[in-house]
């Protein structure tokens, strides 16, 4: 399998990622299509290290991804209880703060 | 004691001159109120000192000009100078840089033992006068500050540094004008709020001028020195073919705007009336001694730097303002508005002079310094006048208060004696020498001179009118009987501290003019003591030496007061022969002295037979003149037409430019931000429709009113990350399709 | 279409749409081709489960789904480890994670709307291709058969990670990263929404 | 070569903000303490630095601390950007006064009584953004650090402000965000162009008369206009927002009047100078030709701000809002300084800024106390306060008459060296230009006036009558500010001695630079 394969899978998940993220009414849903969007940028990355044969920097940007990827999880799931404790309800189109 | 003048030490004592007040206003400032007496005998004793030393060099320059020498030294000569705007990189003669030394010639010594003396006994006064004011602390503070700005004036040797005292004497004018605003006592509160503003406007506007002026010299010449300048000009106008350039008159001009802010000319002066809301002492010191007189001094630093159309500019601006003054003088009932008017005619008178040229110039600068003595004297009378009546300012509920204030009334007699050119007082030779000049202009090369008629007649009527008001006050004060008896009971003569001053004073107008006389001569033919100083009077190396031998006529010459520079060449006196300059000298001596005689003499009799006599019933002549008069009793509506024109243009345009900013300028911005709001709507639109998005974001987009804020910030995260990724799409197809 | 008879055809669909990808995977690239239709449709199958289901519970099952099928791909680019540590980690944190997080707020089965999700997905998805195309008309491609084979050991990795002229700072970075994030997650997790700035209160000044 | 000091007046602000982070909330003291000591630390080393460290007159960069940032092994993909600081005598005042201002600021701040903890991180946030863009030698790290700074202030503002703080600071934020997007494509242009991101080497190169934009666009042209026009104008209005000049100016009144009163210091007082050492720095340096084909209309803009903005300031009734709009007059004198491209005008220019920190920010201190004690700002509506509160009207004199450029007090000297420097001017139309501003000097005297009248004299209003006078912290924190006001009129070398060398400098390189480009 070439490149462009890996490239074209990545680039829907990215899409679908990109879905989720705009269309589900729950905050959970957002923080998947979040993962999504990492998990599709992970593949490109480790994909183009491999086609190119450019040294290690693409597999440890995808490490470096993946941790970032749990502390993200962590501190957003944090958030979320937080945001569902102040406000109740977790649909982000509720939670409109920043316009104030 | 040795009198020469030794600039290895001299120039330190000149410098302590400033220094000791200011050391003084630096303590009571912070600690003014902690001391016993509120710190008033630390700076009066502050004062005694500074005006020995101002006192001791003038007699240095006495001395030198007894023994025909020409004095005139700087500081920068030996070395000493305040380097300002570089310390240590750039040299003294960078450009870039200012070096500010002393100047001290005749003009200056005779300047700063005016200013010491005056200050020192206004200071005195103040400790009477002022006695129980709530602020009497800071008073003596601002006071102090203002001789140190006066002082600095006198002896700065370059424009900018004159520039810089200049503005801190109208800070200190600012402040000490509107000392009674801070009063819940006073009943003028208000008044003196307005004026103290009204002042130092006016003056800016003036100073404004001069700034300009000082920045178009500096622009050509390079240099603030006053030296400098004066060479720079003589060389310019040497390779201009003996021409003044057009630049220099125009600058020439703005300078003057300086004079015409600080010294009340006309249009200018309406600050100076309205400053009378000030302490007494204040309006002694500032606003007729020293402060307005910084504008006459002005022009005698850069009279060389002036060209002809200037100084018949400063002539006219002179006549009219002392003509101007002089008519308002007679109208006006309160006791401060009569000597704030005689001031602004007398600062005419001075200008006038100045403006003539040659033996003006000296004469002017003569004025100067006795006027400052008669005048304060007047004023600190008049302050007694109305220490005595319990602030009572009308002249009308005044009257026979002769009897009850001795010494107040005599002190208060010789100066008026002296303000009205009698002989033997010190106004009458200075005045005279102005008229003389006029008179000289007049007929100068032959000819009528249109500008030096106008300055003569109008010089002579306005000396008439000065001796007529001024006679006026006199007899409407001390004469008659008491025309208001819960006034006139309780008057009482003033204390000590406040009759030595002005006793002091009064002495000095009387005898200040023969004093500066250099053998008791009393025509003055033989020159003055201060033309002594300021002109070169032994020798007649500009070949008018004849039987005048030492006479005024050398004071053509200036040549002490600007060492090296040919002012005979370069004055309004061009192209005379000498015979022609005898005649007019002669015929300017006699005409003038019997003109101004006359007038005088004319003018005291007319208050006379008006005021003391009562052969003729004031109300009744103010009648007969009717609107004249009207028009003259309200000062010809000057202030009106200023607040009708003027300010009110300035307001409107404020309004319209607020407006502009708030409505056009700011418009574009949320004009912007409507835009937005369009694609807001349109944003609102896609949404419902193709991702169904926020359905609630057209009530709120709909509820956005011109609000900016909303119009970007849905606060909905999951729109921001919509719009992120259309902005990327966007950024691919932009970098891939393109 | 009732809810069950949708359920049938979505998943009918995927079914089908995996198979074609192995098929033509097979038919392309023998073996390795399948297997990578395989994975892939793993990955993308999952993330349009994800999307489409009315349960949370659901949908991060099918996560798991997509984070698998990553891992399979890393396999067949040869990274195992990476394989390794994206199942260790997707699978067996952050999915516990979101688990957890779905476990305590509240669920709301009526919030997906069909017409909404679907013409999200066919926008982003469309926009997406239609970029991609154009951009894969530029691009020259790399082919697997032309390269050679992938060599990572996790040894390689460890090493790469401390040698002081290789990721030492990311590595470091990392560490601190993780370090602040389970400090904050905590710390945000246990706060009280009246420890809050009141954002509603009228200026402070 | 490697002077660590620059780092430490930098980061120990970052310091003292995670200090803050981990402090528990509720101990306010313990916050207010660490602040206090993270901004009086770099106020130490920068006085150091100012009158020790620092070779007085000396044109050169110093104390510079360079290390690669962001590098990569392929050729094509390489960005060098560096971490490259440094300061010269236009900087170093600057720095010296935000380092003195922010010190200022914490406790001016002590008023405040919500979300303290937030407050004190953003404001130590703040200065090591203002510092960096100060030091910054490295475009690159000069945008960094510019976006570093406007983030806290937009909370600062946004949180902390008045009522209508949600408009201000959005304004504010829009505002700048539009000044730094220009900017952002302005220096990667220039990145392109040059291969470099360091100041000083772009400097160079444009000063050889090389920076011609042949690699990006052909002939240098894009759309009929130069590309260094291009850069020149994305810059120029970068910057010209954070002045602000006319037009630009809008969101400066709404932000001051929103601001709490320690932040409206910091913003006028060192934020406004972001625009005019920017200019200084990276701007006109970069594209001298453009800078030569363009400075009357620079000069333009600065006397329409100088007498726009007195006259705007006149017709106000808040107190605060006159204020605001006489910084925009005053900041006219910048820019028309530095466009007459005069050692007087360029010097002037440096001095105004450093100047105009000192007394604006003294002047919204003044307005700060009152607002405290009456909590509205209409200046119609007070009357005769110097009865109850004589110090305070006697330092708030002192502040307006510095600010109105009372000889004696510092902005005398700016304006006039500026003034004359402008007149100076090679075009003889900046003479023009200054006689026209000459306006702008007496209506500022008009309207300070005219606040003090109606605010400070005649009769007294009654509600006033038992109010405090100006208590012990707020002379702490007007005190130094009003020292320098007046050392510095007295003694303006201190100031100019230092910046000197590098202003001399920056007039004689940009002069040559437009002659060898001109030909």
């Amino acid at each position: 399998m070439g490149l462009e394969a890996y490239v074209v899978v990545a680039t829907i998940l990215f899409g679908l990622g990109i879905a989720c993220l705009i269309t589900r009414r729950n905050v959970i849903y957002v923080l998947m299509g979040i993962e999504m969007i990492l998990n599709s940028a992970n593949i490109n990355f480790v994909a183009f290290n491999r086609f190119n044969g450019d040294g290690m920097d693409g597999r440890m940007f995808a490490i470096f991804v993946i941790i970032l990827a749990a502390a993200e999880a962590a501190v957003a799931l944090g958030i979320v209880l937080n945001v569902f404790q102040l406000f109740g309800t977790v649909k982000p189109s509720d939670v409109d703060l920043l316009r104030e | 004691m040795d009198l020469t003048f030794n600039p290895e030490t001299d120039f330190k004592w000149l410098l302590a001159v400033p220094l000791i007040p200011l050391c003084g206003y630096v303590i009571q400032i912070f600690f003014g109120r902690f001391l016993p007496r509120k710190g008033d005998w630390l700076l009066t004793t502050g004062m005694a000192v500074t005006m020995a030393i101002t006192v001791w060099m003038a007699f240095k320059a006495i001395a030198a000009t007894q023994g025909g020498e020409g004095f005139f030294h700087e500081s920068l000569d030996s070395d000493f100078g305040f380097r300002w705007l570089y310390a240590t990189e750039k040299g003294a003669t960078d450009p870039l840089n200012v070096t500010a030394g002393i100047l001290y010639d005749g003009l200056g010594a005779a300047m700063l033992a005016v200013v010491g003396i005056v200050s020192f006994f206004v200071h005195l006064f103040s400790t009477g006068y002022m006695h129980g004011d709530r602020r009497y602390h800071i008073f003596f503070a601002n006071i102090s500050l203002f001789t140190v700005a006066m002082l600095g004036l006198v002896l700065s040797d370059n424009i900018l540094f004159l520039f810089v005292f200049w503005e801190i004497m109208g800070l200190m004018s600012y402040l000490l004008i509107g000392h009674f605003s801070h009063d819940p006592n006073s009943h003028r509160i208000k008044q003196a709020a307005a004026a103290c503003k009204k002042a130092f406007l006016t003056t800016r506007v003036g100073d404004t001028c001069l700034l300009v002026g000082i920045m178009i010299f500096y622009y050509h010449f390079q240099t603030f020195r006053f030296t400098e300048l004066w060479e720079a000009a003589q060389t310019t106008v040497a390779a201009n073919g003996g021409e003044y350039p057009a630049w220099m008159t125009a600058a020439g001009l703005l300078v003057f705007g300086g004079t015409v802010g600080k010294s009340a000319q006309f249009p200018l002066h309406i600050w100076l009336p309205d400053a009378m809301e000030g302490p007494t002492p204040v309006s002694a010191m500032i606003h007729a001694a020293t402060m307005v007189a910084a504008g006459v001094f002005l022009l005698g630093r850069t009279y060389p730097l002036m060209s002809p159309t200037v100084l018949n500019v400063v002539t006219c601006f002179g006549t009219v303002t002392a003509l101007f003054a002089a008519t308002i003088g007679m109208t006006v009932f309160d006791i401060k508005g009569v000597l704030a008017y005689s001031t602004i005619s007398q600062l005419g008178f001075m200008v006038a002079g100045i403006g003539t040229g040659g033996l003006g110039l000296i004469a002017g600068l003569f004025h100067m310094v006795t006027h400052a003595f008669f005048k304060s004297c007047l004023f600190l009378s008049a302050g007694s006048v109305i220490h005595g009546c319990h602030h009572e300012q009308d002249m009308r509920k005044m009257g026979g208060l002769r009897k009850k204030m001795p010494l107040t009334f005599l002190a208060m007699l010789i100066c008026t004696l002296a303000i009205a050119g009698v002989p033997l007082f010190a106004g009458f030779y200075s005045k005279d020498k102005i008229i003389q000049s006029a008179f000289m202009k007049m007929t100068h090369g032959g000819l009528l001179d249109g500008v030096g008629l106008f300055a003569y007649a109008g010089l002579l009527i306005a000396a008439a009118m000065t001796a007529f008001y001024m006679f006026r006050l006199i007899f409407m004060t001390f004469f008659g009987e008491a025309r208001d008896h819960h006034v006139h009971d309780h008057a009482h003569e003033s204390p000590a501290p406040m009759v030595v001053s002005l006793l002091v004073l009064a002495t000095l107008g009387m005898f200040g003019g023969k004093m500066w006389l250099r053998d008791f001569d009393l025509m003055g033919a033989k020159g003055t003591w201060f033309e002594g100083l300021t002109s070169e009077i032994d020798d007649g190396h500009h070949g008018h030496g004849s039987e005048h031998e030492g006479s005024v006529g050398e004071a053509f010459s200036i040549d002490r007061m600007y060492p090296g520079i040919a002012i005979t060449e370069m004055n309004t006196y061009v192209g005379d022969s000498a015979e022609h300059f005898q005649e007019s000298l002669h015929a300017g001596h006699t005409w003038a002295m019997r003109g101004s005689l006359a007038v005088a003499l004319g003018g005291i009799l007319l208050a006379v037979f008006i005021y003391l006599l009562k052969k003729a019933d004031p109300a009744k002549i103010a009648a007969a003149f009717g609107e004249m008069y009207t028009t003259v009793a309200n000062k010809y509506y000057v202030d009106e037409f200023v607040n009708a024109t003027v300010i009110k243009l300035q307001m409107v345009l404020a309004r319209t430019f607020k407006w502009i900013d708030e409505n056009i300028v700011d418009g574009v911005v949320n004009g912007t931000g409507k835009i937005n709001r369009a694609f807001g709507f349109m944003w609102a639109w896609f949404d419902s429709t193709v991702v169904d998005g926020v359905v609630n974001g057209v009530g709120a987009v709909t509820n956005m009113t011109g609000s900016l804020v909303r119009l970007f910030q849905t606060g909905r995260i999951q729109q921001y990350a919509s719009l992120a990724f259309g902005g990327l799409l966007l950024l691919f197809a932009w970098l891939f399709l393109a | 279409m009732d809810l069950r008879k949708q359920q049938i055809a979505f998943y009918t669909a995927l079914l089908f749409g995996a198979l074609a990808a192995m098929g033509w995977g097979l038919k392309t690239a023998g073996i390795q081709g399948a297997m990578f239709g395989f994975f892939a449709s793993f990955t993308l199958g999952g993330g349009l489960m994800c999307i489409w289901e009315r349960s949370v519970v659901r949908s991060a099952f099918s996560l798991m789904a997509t984070f698998c099928g990553v891992a399979g791909l890393f396999i067949l680019l040869g990274h195992d480890f990476l394989a390794m540590a994206q199942i260790l980690i997707y699978v067996g944190g952050i999915l516990v994670l979101i688990l957890f997080g779905v476990m305590l707020t509240p669920p709301d089965l009526n919030e997906r709307q069909l017409p909404r999700v679907g013409l999200g997905v066919v926008a982003v998805v469309g926009a997406l291709a239609f970029v991609g195309a154009k951009v894969a008309a530029v691009v020259n491609w790399a082919q697997a058969e032309t390269l050679p084979p992938a060599e990572t050991k996790a040894e390689q990795i460890g090493a790469a990670f401390l040698r002081a002229d290789g990721y030492v700072i990311a590595f470091e970075l990392a560490a601190v990263l993780l370090t602040v994030a389970l400090v904050a997650a905590v710390y945000i997790a246990r706060r009280k929404p009246s420890d809050l700035i009141d954002l509603t209160e009228e200026g402070g000044y | 070569m490697d002077h660590t000091l620059l780092n430490w007046i930098i980061f120990i602000p970052m310091m003292g903000m995670a200090a803050i982070l981990l402090c528990p909330k509720r101990s306010v003291g313990l916050i207010k303490v660490i602040s206090l000591v993270a901004t009086f630390i770099p106020l130490v080393l920068a006085t150091w630095l100012y009158f020790v460290g620092f070779e007085v007159g000396s044109p050169a960069y110093q104390f510079q601390f360079m290390r690669p940032w962001i590098y990569s092994s392929s050729e094509a993909m390489n960005m060098k950007v560096n971490y490259h600081v440094g300061v010269d005598g236009i900087s170093l005042p600057l720095v010296w006064l935000t380092t003195l201002l922010l010190f200022i600021g914490v406790p001016a701040s002590f008023g405040i009584k919500k979300g303290e903890k937030a407050y004190y991180a953003l404001l130590l946030l703040l200065e090591v953004g203002i510092i960096g863009v100060f030091v910054s030698l490295d475009y690159f790290l000069f945008y960094v650090f510019w976006e570093i700074m406007l983030l806290p202030m937009y909370f600062l503002i946004g949180i902390w402000g008045g009522p209508r703080r949600e408009y201000a600071a959005i304004k504010f934020f829009l505002y700048t965000l539009a000044g730094s997007v220009l900017m952002l494509v302005a220096v990667i242009a220039l990145r392109l162009e040059t291969g470099t991101f360091s100041i000083p080497a772009m400097t160079e190169i444009a000063m050889r008369g090389d920076l011609l934009g042949t690699k990006l666009f052909a002939g240098g042209m894009l759309l009929g206009m130069k590309f260094t026009t291009w850069v020149f104008w994305f810059l120029f209005v970068a910057f010209a927002i954070k002045i602000p000049v006319f037009p630009f100016h809008t969101w400066l009144p709404d932000a001051h009047v929103q601001a709490p009163t320690p932040i409206s210091v910091i913003l006028a007082g060192i934020l406004l100078k972001l625009g005019g050492y920017g200019l200084m720095r990276a701007c006109f340096p970069i594209v001298p030709g453009a800078f030569d084909d363009f400075a009357f209309t620079l000069g333009v803009l600065g006397v329409i701000s100088i007498v726009y903005g007195a006259y705007v300031a006149l017709g106000q009734t808040d107190f605060k809002r006159m204020v605001a709009y006489s910084s925009v007059s005053h900041m006219g004198y910048v820019l028309l300084g530095v466009a007459a491209l005069t050692e007087w005008g360029a010097n002037g220019a440096a001095l105004q800024m450093f100047n105009h920190g000192t007394s604006s920010a003294a002047m919204f201190l003044v307005v700060g106390v009152i607002y405290d004690r009456a909590h509205h700002r209409d200046l119609n509506g007070f009357g005769g306060l110097s009865q109850p509160m004589p110090v305070y009207w006697g330092l708030t004199t002192l502040a307006f008459f510095a600010a109105l450029g009372l000889p004696g007090l510092a902005g005398f000297v700016s304006e006039a060296v500026t003034l004359i420097g402008a007149y100076n001017a090679g075009d003889p139309r900046f003479r023009v230009l200054v006689l026209i501003s000459v306006i702008g000097i007496v209506i500022t005297a008009a309207f300070l006036l005219w606040a003090i009248q109606r605010v400070f004299l005649g009769t007294l209003n009654e509600k006033y009558k038992d109010y405090p006078d100006i208590n012990a912290r707020e002379i702490f924190c007007q005190a130094p500010l009003l020292f320098l006001c007046v050392a510095l009129g007295i003694l303006p070398f201190y100031l100019l001695d230092w910046m000197e060398g590098s202003v001399e400098h920056w007039v004689s390189s940009m002069s040559q630079a437009i002659q060898i480009i001109n030909g």
